[in-house]
């Protein structure tokens, strides 16, 4: 366990390299996960779209 | 037979969209929790290293990451032969998404391998045995990634994607023992779930709930991406054309 | 089945010298740039020759695939190779044997003429010949699937070296520690197994999916 | 009409054949059964899926719904199949033998009106003749079933001759040919099948 906060982000010298990989990592993660929910329900919303392209196409022929 | 009727079912789409909506919540709830604690008790609890010091620490995201990328090559490899052997519908649209996450997942792992290389060997890049190979299935996956947008026609794009991806993955082994064989200077698996583990159970043990972890969010990225590739191919039918009318869920 | 395509294609390409002989003519002149950039200093330039001569081997290899396939895509007999022929493999089995005769036996027979512009002992030469003999197969055979997955595309070539080259990786390996080692002395019989292994390996796998590969570049069309 | 024992062996049949190409359906449920000595024309515009339901048919095309049982077919299609380096002669010899027989090769090519250009490579010869090597591929590999798309195509009028006398000389003697042209090959007994 780290004593101080200080301490916690210095890791012992090897802070610029462990918060390069978290730093990167973690956003990533956490976009990935957000971006399967945004993607499900922009899909639906697209589809919703061209479906009432082809409703008006069938009514107005 | 149970397992029997369950491989005829998974030949329509339909019945894998309705069955995985649960599994999905399952997965992305799972995946969130478990690389939530896997990463705090990594970076804040786990006993630094007596050699490395904190750099260690970087394992906790290289490892798992290096794990699922092989993993999710010899799944793209089997859905490969579940598509050209029995024709799966769902298998084609596995190695049509899977691809990009594959590929994120060996890039990062590179790049973590990279960044933790810096303090314990001194240099950036080293070709030794793990990473070159890892680099090596990086131009695998690119090579599926450009011949599916090389080819215009979706069928025969899958198809391709499909003998190549059952290629590579033949391949992968005899890569990987040959770049071993080339070198000796990385040090033995750190991870083996075979025999115990080379370190003690308090740095162990978050490393094992980072991987179950990474492999949920696969899982919830694999069911994700099925289940809109299906809403696309099939928006012509009925069921999806009802699904899209509901308001959105 | 199998010496009537090889006939075939053995007369194929000699009408068209010319793309038989440019894979060749690029090793020489691949050489001598590799010369001019380590500087024509004979002792670096020995030690850096295995790795060299397997390198350029290699993409000799990659140039000659790309017109493995082309000529006959583009006049139509591939589909009816696939049709007419009873064992689908065996055809294909020729064409690649009658490729690798120009190509990586061609090269294998080469081999001292360019080893020795690259200033490499002459005891190394048995075990490079050797070991082309044996590791060529197994490029011209897995570099037939990737050509015949984009013999269909208009670019293809790029392609076509994304997907083989990591495949020929092995090869690489093995063909340029073996000659290393015995330039070393040291004894390279490992190497020269694995290498006939992956070879066979090839011979045994490769025609299957080179025919499954053209079956779906000929729906293209 | 045209006679044919219906007890003998349908040499093709395909059930509920469907094929759709970029969300466009070309056929739907399209039943076809061939027997010995029968010859059915396929008449469509371009891009009705003449061609496809060919390719279909002789195995070279596999996304369409539905059955296809077919005996070992020649399939001629839009281009000539002839490698330009040979001579007509090693072209023909090359089918000989994939084709599994030892055929004749300078009768077919007589037959098919080329006789005295034997040694020059094919690439010298006009599109007209090689076409005319490509149908005496047809002559050399004996197979019952003969898949035909649009073999009329850079051939002149005594060209359609030659394609129409080796058709019904080939259906009487037992084969079968699906033929897909934008001109009739003028042989009343065949059947004629519209598409789009």
């Amino acid at each position: 366990m780290f004593d101080s906060f200080q301490a916690f982000l210095d890791m012992g010298g090897h802070g610029l390299y462990v918060w390069l990989v978290y730093g990167s990592a973690v956003p990533l993660l956490v976009l990935n996960l957000m971006k399967l929910r945004r993607a499900r329900r922009q899909l639906l919303r697209e589809l919703k779209a061209t479906q009432a392209v082809l409703d008006d196409a069938t009514h107005a022929t | 037979m149970r397992l029997k009727e369950f491989w005829h079912r998974l030949g329509s789409p339909r019945w894998f969209y309705q069955m995985s909506g649960p599994w999905q919540l399952g997965f992305t709830v799972a995946a969130g929790v478990l690389l939530l604690v896997g990463i705090i008790w990594g970076v804040a609890f786990a006993p630094p290293d007596y050699q490395q010091g904190n750099s260690f620490r970087i394992m906790y995201v290289h490892v798992p990451t290096a794990i699922l990328a092989q993993s999710v090559y010899m799944v793209l490899g089997a859905a490969g032969v579940l598509l050209l052997v029995w024709r799966m519908k769902l298998a084609d649209m596995v190695l049509q998404t899977m691809v990009p996450f594959g590929l994120a997942m060996t890039a990062l792992a590179l790049f973590t391998g990279a960044v933790w290389g810096r303090p314990t060997w001194g240099t950036w890049w080293v070709f030794d045995g793990r990473t070159t190979s890892t680099l090596v299935m990086l131009f695998l996956y690119f090579g599926l990634y450009a011949l599916r947008q090389a080819i215009p026609r979706p069928e025969a794009a899958g198809r391709a994607c499909a003998l190549l991806a059952i290629v590579g993955t033949i391949n992968i082994p005899i890569i990987k023992y040959s770049v071993e064989w080339w070198t000796t200077l990385h040090q033995g698996a750190t991870f083996k779930l075979t025999e115990a583990p080379a370190m003690p159970i308090e740095m162990w043990a978050p490393l094992l709930v980072n991987v179950i972890g990474i492999y949920c969010l696969f899982g919830a990225n694999l069911i994700a991406n099925l289940r809109n590739e299906i809403l696309r191919r099939e928006q012509a039918t009925k069921w999806v054309r009802e699904l899209v009318a509901r308001p959105l869920t | 089945m199998f010496r009537v395509q090889f006939h075939r294609e053995w007369l194929s390409m000699m009408r068209s010298r010319d793309e038989v002989l440019n894979p060749l003519v690029f090793l020489f002149l691949a050489v001598t740039l590799f010369a001019m950039g380590f500087g024509g200093d004979a002792k670096v330039l020995g030690e850096f020759s295995p790795g060299i001569v397997w390198v350029l081997v290699l993409l000799a290899n990659l140039l000659s695939l790309e017109a493995m396939f082309r000529r006959d895509f583009e006049d139509g007999s591939l589909e009816q190779m696939v049709l007419l022929a009873d064992p689908q493999f065996l055809p294909v089995l020729a064409k690649i044997t009658a490729q690798w005769c120009v190509t990586g036996f061609a090269m294998t027979l080469l081999a001292p003429v360019v080893a020795l512009m690259l200033n490499m002992p002459v005891s190394a030469l048995p075990t490079l010949m050797v070991c082309l003999l044996l590791g060529t197969p197994a490029l011209s055979l897995v570099g037939a699937v990737g050509a015949a997955l984009t013999v269909g595309l208009r670019r293809g070539g790029v392609l076509l070296a994304l997907l083989v080259l990591p495949l020929y990786l092995p090869v690489l390996i093995f063909g340029v520690s073996a000659v290393v080692d015995v330039m070393a002395g040291i004894d390279t019989v490992a190497q020269i197994y694995w290498l006939a292994a992956i070879s066979m390996l090839a011979v045994t796998a490769a025609p299957f999916a080179v025919v499954a590969a053209i079956r779906i570049s000929v729906e293209q069309t | 009409m045209f006679w044919c024992d219906a007890l003998s062996e349908p040499l093709l049949t395909a059930s509920g054949l469907a094929c759709t190409r970029d969300r466009l359906s070309l056929f739907q449920d399209l039943n076809l059964t061939l027997h010995p000595g029968q010859c059915i024309e396929v008449h469509g515009p371009n891009g009705s899926g003449t061609s496809t339901l060919l390719r279909a048919l002789a195995g070279l095309f596999p996304d369409f719904d539905g059955e296809v049982q077919a005996s070992p077919a020649l399939y001629l299609g839009h281009k000539p199949a002839i490698n330009a380096l040979l001579t007509p002669v090693e072209n023909l010899r090359w089918y000989c033998r994939m084709g599994g027989s030892d055929a004749d090769v300078a009768a077919a090519l007589a037959r098919v009106g080329l006789d005295h250009r034997l040694t020059s490579p094919c690439a010298e010869l006009s599109q007209g003749q090689q076409r005319r090597v490509s149908l005496a591929r047809l002559l050399v590999c004996e197979r019952p079933l003969w898949l035909l798309d649009e073999p009329l195509t850079a051939l002149d009028i005594d060209g359609h001759r030659v394609v129409h006398d080796i058709v019904v000389e080939h259906c009487a003697s037992g084969g079968a040919v699906l033929c897909a042209t934008h001109q009739s090959l003028g042989w009343q007994d065949a059947t004629i099948l519209r598409l789009g």
